[in-house]
């Protein structure tokens, strides 16, 4: 086992990026639930569509216009899927709910096959993030950093929006107690439609961000759903400290089991996922206390 | 049309329509939903190019019953059931997955239907599990890799980093490359067998090998995880001091487009590479970009190859499902390929290794064969079965 | 046969049950009375176990339970009705009780045969029905009867495990006076060694069924004593009828 | 509490008779189909026991399928054990594994329990698909069938073989009615309703959940134990948690908590998945769309929407029948 310092700063570096593409994904999920108790099984394929459009739009106007455009589109999904059957559902229990997404991932699975074909498409790194930079003494890819940025960037943003804003404390308020909300005023219908748009912009971004990085496939939606669930259910539903959170813990065990214990790498975090079931039913930080 | 007529659904008792003398039932089993689609669509255009191209020198005429496998085993068995008992197929093509191999062994060789293998490699369908009603026309998983040890040996590169997914064929393959580097004086630093299909960041093995002290990474990836692959070895600039080598499933022509300039200078061995230069591949790959506007891939070759396999044998006047068996053992002929034919041993596919690299081109990314590799017959693997009846 | 011993109980800054001490003998009535949010509901559910006590605790036929789940206590003898309807609507009112009764005798964990077909579940059922007067409704649906068939039913249901203490929270509460009336009668026709703690709103019932009383006023007991004695008392007055008003 | 009906026992004799007339008179393909039809349905009876009764919505009954289907081939290809006893092995660790599920979902609800039991079916998932000893990602083959020939069956033939499958979903379907019918399966169904007032009653609630759900789980067990000796090969995808959903789905789109629905539903959904994805490879599309409008109806899926419509009518009829008799017999008493 390689012991060098540069060595582990490379892979905590790595465990990082992870932690924030996975982020990128479960913060929109995550406060959806929160807000609306609504469980979108989805998310992963609005995540695909985002790195599909991202990859489609990049042949035609470079990354940069995927990178911006992508998120746009997969709202502009989110808003047909809120007004033809989210709103609908909201009254569902949470068995209907988990299976009309269910039945959205088979949908979408084949929308993107039969749009944009069973092979594998990619893009590329855009110039100016491309190559490595030096930093504590290892060579680093810049696209990585960016990634590792963004995630901290939008983490800050949100948490600056939940703090400091109107619509923060109403969205806190949502969470905490809808009912409530809706007597103070909040126009809640209004909210949870800002707040899921926004969720699936966010999965959106991080489809075009993990685009140049992975290959897009029509199944990277269903591989990513399993991991954005226990970033969420460790983190405890609803909150943002537990999105950050749960989205650390995997990147890091998962990276660190990677290195130092492949064989058992996968099936930790799911061991991780059930002690945490066992000992916090709720989670590490629930959003309500 | 996905399926025939014939094949009536659900419940319904299908009458078994009369077949006129030469006419052949061939069933395509395939997985044409899934995450092999792409492999199936290029192994189906294949098999239905080499029909076109060369179905005239046969008396034999042939009907195509397609099966979607959906990649699961079970589903597999059904279909596979349908075409032998119920369609009563005289002759079975396809196969992408090892797995679906494995789960319709048994029922082919009980029920004594011949099957042309189109792609799954697993050595035990050739070795252990070999039986005299499968041919492989494609590959076996240790023949692609195991011509790569002592070559790269010659190169003068003895100190390897070994990574490949973890499963059955990515063991296979890598274990079948260390079994003959080591062999021809090489030494394995390190080996790592990344979660297979779960695994979407590399880095964390990737540091791993450059801290190994390696000469060179030597990996089989294929598909999306090619792709993601070779795209962060190259994101950390690893190609210059290590560079990679590998089974050539990961340069594959199907996706180096999407893998973009991280793919080049990457160097891997492999049964077909769509710029072999013979008369017979130029044939192939211009008939069939006109047929599907595509460069042929390895999995299109294998397709074409396996209906070629079908015509020789039915010119031999083979027509049933035993007579059929016994003369696919016996194929030999001129392909894309080069000069292919069956050992009768193993009933797997003798043919060339072709070790290549990826390079860039006036229309993107090409393949520059740089070597050779001559045919060898895979080891027995503890295959034993009839011999060849005449 | 049940006690408290300086039961405390606070939600972060907020104390809602103070140094709580209580003794029930066997066989004894007692209301508690007090204004709303005077704790007498955080009371109840740290006798039944659904809250934890900071400190102090609870002994129920002398022996401790504060460390024992609602289950268990459940099965030592301590039952409870509730104020809302906790019944099983789409069940029918024999259904309901044996469903209870089921629990206390042990078949409603047995995987062989019908729970509700036992002799003892039936004995428990025939037997409950008659003491809560519910005998020509045991073949209606619970949505089918009426509001105070309900709260009568409610009772049955947790008298079906045969308790030895029986916890009634506001169990008049909704129902007209004269139904209410009834209602204490039922009680007072209950088996005298089963002892009863009731929380109480209504003075009526209050007089009508204790035999001690207990006034609770922002989590600490103000008054413990006899019916008659509460009922010249000026401090339960200005207590009870200040946020009576309020109310 | 399960209660049959009328139409409850009409569908069931006509699932019966459809069931067995095609056992009898399909085609080797229609038999795959009737077959891969028995063993999902019994599957799904597990899963409608504890999600249609007990409100336990597991994301894991495939999985738990899939460990039945190991625990069987693992017993009987390299223990060396007869496959009667493999099976009841099979039944027994799928129950036992079923039940500390149980025993640690039992505490969480709704969303909370659906990604729990979901955790650690993925859990069971990841294991067998990387441990060379489960045959890894290629699985297994050379899964013997049960042995009958003393009774002069031979399982090996398609048909007897789905003759079995047919007798023994009958069993299974008269012992989930009994479990649910028991005084367990009441107390169950109370803690669906009102969890909080069992508890105030005495029940121990997480015992009661995970005895039902160690049930349940054996009975996915039998299904899968079965399932393997029907293909014969087992592969990791058994135990995906596609298949999960595709169960609950099916329990849906059949009905839930109606027992009678889920089979018909499998029925429905089995051969839906084969006319669909003979058109079109696109059948992922279709079946997406048709759950996204069963679920949107708010029937309680196809029976639901059968009882909703038919059955009060029926049962009216029924007992104006019973009631006609009883009231001549008042008569001529008088």
């Amino acid at each position: 086992m390689p012991l060098d310092p540069g060595f582990w700063a490379l892979q905590a570096l790595n465990a990082l990026q992870l932690s924030m593409l996975l982020f990128l994904l479960s913060i929109g999920l995550t406060v959806i639930f929160g807000l609306m108790h609504f469980v979108n099984l989805a998310h992963g394929s609005l995540y695909a569509l985002g790195a599909y459009v991202a990859a489609a739009l990049a042949t035609v106007g470079g990354y940069w216009t995927g990178f911006f455009l992508a998120p746009v589109a997969v709202a502009g999904m989110g808003i047909l899927l809120y007004s033809g059957l989210i709103r609908r559902m909201r009254k569902s229990g949470p068995m209907a709910q988990v299976l009309v997404t269910f039945g959205l991932i088979f949908a979408l699975l084949d929308l993107t096959r039969i749009i944009w074909g069973d092979i594998a498409l990619a893009i590329e790194v855009p110039s100016l993030l491309a190559g490595r930079v030096s930093l504590f003494g290892i060579d680093y890819p810049v696209y990585r950093l960016f990634i590792i940025a963004l995630g901290f960037a939008i983490f800050a943003a949100l948490a600056l929006v939940l703090k400091r804003t109107q619509i923060g404390a109403m969205i806190r308020a949502g969470v905490d107690n809808d009912a409530m909300a809706a007597c103070l005023g909040i126009n809640v219908e209004r909210l949870f439609f800002i707040v899921f748009c926004v969720g699936c912009a966010l999965a959106g971004l991080a489809g075009a961000v993990a685009a140049p990085l992975l290959s897009v496939t029509p199944d990277m939606g269903l591989q990513i759903l399993i991991p954005t669930l226990i970033v969420i259910v460790i983190g405890g539903l609803g909150s943002l400290q537990g999105a950050i959170a749960g989205s650390l813990i995997f990147g890091f065990v998962q990276t660190f089991g990677a290195v130092l214990a492949p064989q058992l790498a996968s099936v930790l975090i799911y061991a991780l996922l059930a002690a945490v079931l066992v000992i916090r039913p709720m989670g590490l930080f629930p959003a309500k206390g | 049309m996905k399926t025939t007529i014939l094949a009536a659904l659900g419940f319904a008792t299908a009458l078994s329509m009369p077949a006129s003398a030469e006419e052949i039932k061939v069933g395509l089993l395939l997985p044409y939903s899934g995450v092999y689609a792409a492999l199936s669509n290029d192994i189906e255009a294949g098999f239905e190019l080499a029909l076109e191209e060369y179905g005239a020198e046969t008396e034999a005429t042939f009907a195509l019953l397609r099966e979607d496998t959906e990649v699961k085993p079970p589903v597999a068995l059904a279909k596979a059931k349908k075409l032998i008992l119920q369609d009563k197929v005289d002759v079975m093509a396809g196969i992408v997955s090892s797995g679906v191999l494995g789960a319709v062994r048994d029922l082919v060789h009980g029920a004594g239907v011949p099957l042309i293998v189109a792609n799954a490699g697993n050595d035990e369908a050739t070795g252990a599990q070999c039986s005299p009603f499968i041919t492989r026309m494609s590959f076996s998983n240790g023949q692609v890799n195991r011509p790569m040890g002592p070559w790269m040996v010659e190169q003068g590169i003895t100190k390897v980093f070994t990574l490949a997914p973890d499963y059955a064929a990515g063991r296979q393959m890598i274990d079948s490359f260390t079994e003959t580097f080591t062999a021809a004086g090489g030494e394995i630093v390190g080996q790592e067998f990344t979660p297979f299909q779960k695994t979407q960041d590399f880095g964390p093995f990737l540091a791993k090998a450059k801290a190994s002290g390696a000469q060179a990474v030597y990996v089989f990836y294929a598909g999306g995880e090619a792709i993601s692959f070779v795209k962060q070895y190259d994101s950390f600039g690893l190609k210059a001091d290590l560079p990679l080598y590998g089974s050539g499933f990961l340069t594959s022509s199907l996706y180096v487009n999407a893998e973009g300039p991280a793919a080049e200078g990457v160097i891997t061995a492999l049964h077909y590479v769509p710029t072999i230069d013979n008369p017979e591949n130029a044939a192939f790959v211009t008939a069939f970009e006109a047929k599907t506007g595509r460069i042929p891939s390895e999995y299109a070759v294998q397709g074409f190859d396996a209906a070629r396999a079908l015509i020789e044998a039915t010119k031999t006047g083979a027509t049933d499902r035993e007579s059929l068996a016994n003369a696919l053992r016996q194929v030999h002929f001129e392909g894309p390929r080069g000069t292919l034919s069956i050992d009768p041993a193993t009933n797997n596919i003798v043919q060339p290794i072709y070790v290549y690299e990826t390079i860039a081109g006036e229309g993107g990314l090409t393949q520059k064969v740089l070597a050779e590799l001559p045919a060898t017959a895979d080891p027995l693997n503890g295959c034993t079965m009839a011999p060849v009846s005449n | 046969m049940l006690e408290t011993r300086n039961l405390d109980k606070s939600f972060g800054a907020v104390h809602v049950t103070r140094n709580v001490s209580l003794k029930l003998e066997r066989g004894e009535r007692r209301v508690i009375l007090g204004p709303n949010g005077a704790g007498k509901t955080t009371l109840f559910n740290l006798l039944v176990g659904e809250l934890t006590p900071n400190s102090g605790s609870v002994l129920l036929a002398g022996e401790d339970v504060t460390a024992l789940p609602v289950a268990k206590r459940a099965r030592r003898g301590l039952s409870r009705s509730y104020q809302k309807n906790t019944l099983f609507d789409g069940l029918t009112v024999e259904e309901n009780l044996g469903l209870a009764a089921a629990i206390h005798t042990g078949a409603g964990t047995r995987l062989w045969g019908d729970s509700l077909a036992t002799p003892e579940v039936r004995e428990i059922v025939a037997e409950v029905a008659e003491q809560v007067r519910l005998m020509p409704y045991l073949h209606a649906k619970v949505s089918e009867v009426s509001y105070g068939v309900r709260r009568q039913f409610e009772v049955g249901v947790a008298l079906a495990t045969r308790p030895l203490v029986l916890l009634m929270d506001e169990p008049t509460s909704g129902v007209g006076p004269e139904m209410a009336k009834g209602f204490h009668d039922l009680l007072n026709d209950l088996p005298r060694d089963l002892t009863l703690l009731i929380i109480e709103h209504d003075m009526d019932l209050a007089f009508d069924v204790a035999d001690t009383i207990t006034v609770l006023n922002y989590g600490e007991v103000v008054f413990d004593g006899l019916p008659e004695e509460a009922r010249g008392s000026t401090l339960l007055k200005e207590i009870y009828l200040g946020s009576w008003e309020d109310a | 509490m399960f209660q049959h009906t009328a139409l409850r026992y009409t569908a069931l004799i006509l699932l019966a008779v459809g069931a067995f007339t095609q056992a009898v008179t399909a085609g080797y393909f229609g038999l795959e189909i009737l077959t891969e039809i028995l063993l999902l349905a019994m599957l799904v009876l597990a899963l409608d026991m504890v999600a249609g009764f007990g409100g336990m919505v597991s994301l894991c009954h495939g999985a738990l399928m899939g460990v039945g289907a190991y625990a069987y081939a693992i017993l009987t290809t390299k223990a060396g054990i007869a496959p009667p006893v493999a099976l009841g092995g099979a039944i027994a660790i799928t129950g036992a594994a079923a039940w500390v599920i149980g025993a640690i979902g039992a505490r969480s609800h709704g969303i909370y329990f659906i990604m729990a039991t979901l955790a650690f079916g993925q859990m069971a998932y990841s294991y067998v698909f990387e441990a060379p000893f489960f045959g890894g990602d290629d699985g297994m083959g050379g899964i013997p069938r049960i042995d009958l020939s003393l009774l002069g069956i031979d399982l090996n033939d398609s048909r007897s073989f789905a003759l079995f499958c047919l007798v023994l979903l009958g069993a299974t379907y008269g012992a989930a009615v009994l479990i649910l019918r028991s005084g367990l399966g009441r107390s169950l169904t109370g803690v669906m309703h009102n969890e909080q007032r069992m508890r105030a009653l005495g029940l121990t609630v997480w015992r009661v959940k995970a005895d039902v759900f160690g049930l349940s789980g054996m009975i996915a067990g039998f299904a899968g134990a079965l399932s393997a000796q029907h293909v014969m090969y087992i592969s990791p995808g058994l135990l995906g948690w596609t298949v999960s959903g595709e169960a609950l789905v099916v329990v849906i789109l059949g009905g839930l908590g109606t027992l009678v629905g889920p089979m018909i539903g499998a029925a429905a959904f089995v051969i839906l998945k084969h006319e669909v994805s003979n058109v079109t490879s696109y059948w992922h599309l279709v079946v997406g769309v048709l759950l996204i409008a069963v679920v949107m109806s708010r029937a309680n899926g196809i029976f639901g929407w059968i009882e909703a419509r038919w059955g009060a009518r029926l049962e009216r009829r029924l007992s104006d029948l019973t009631r006609k008799t009883d009231a001549e017999e008042i008569t001529t008493d008088a």
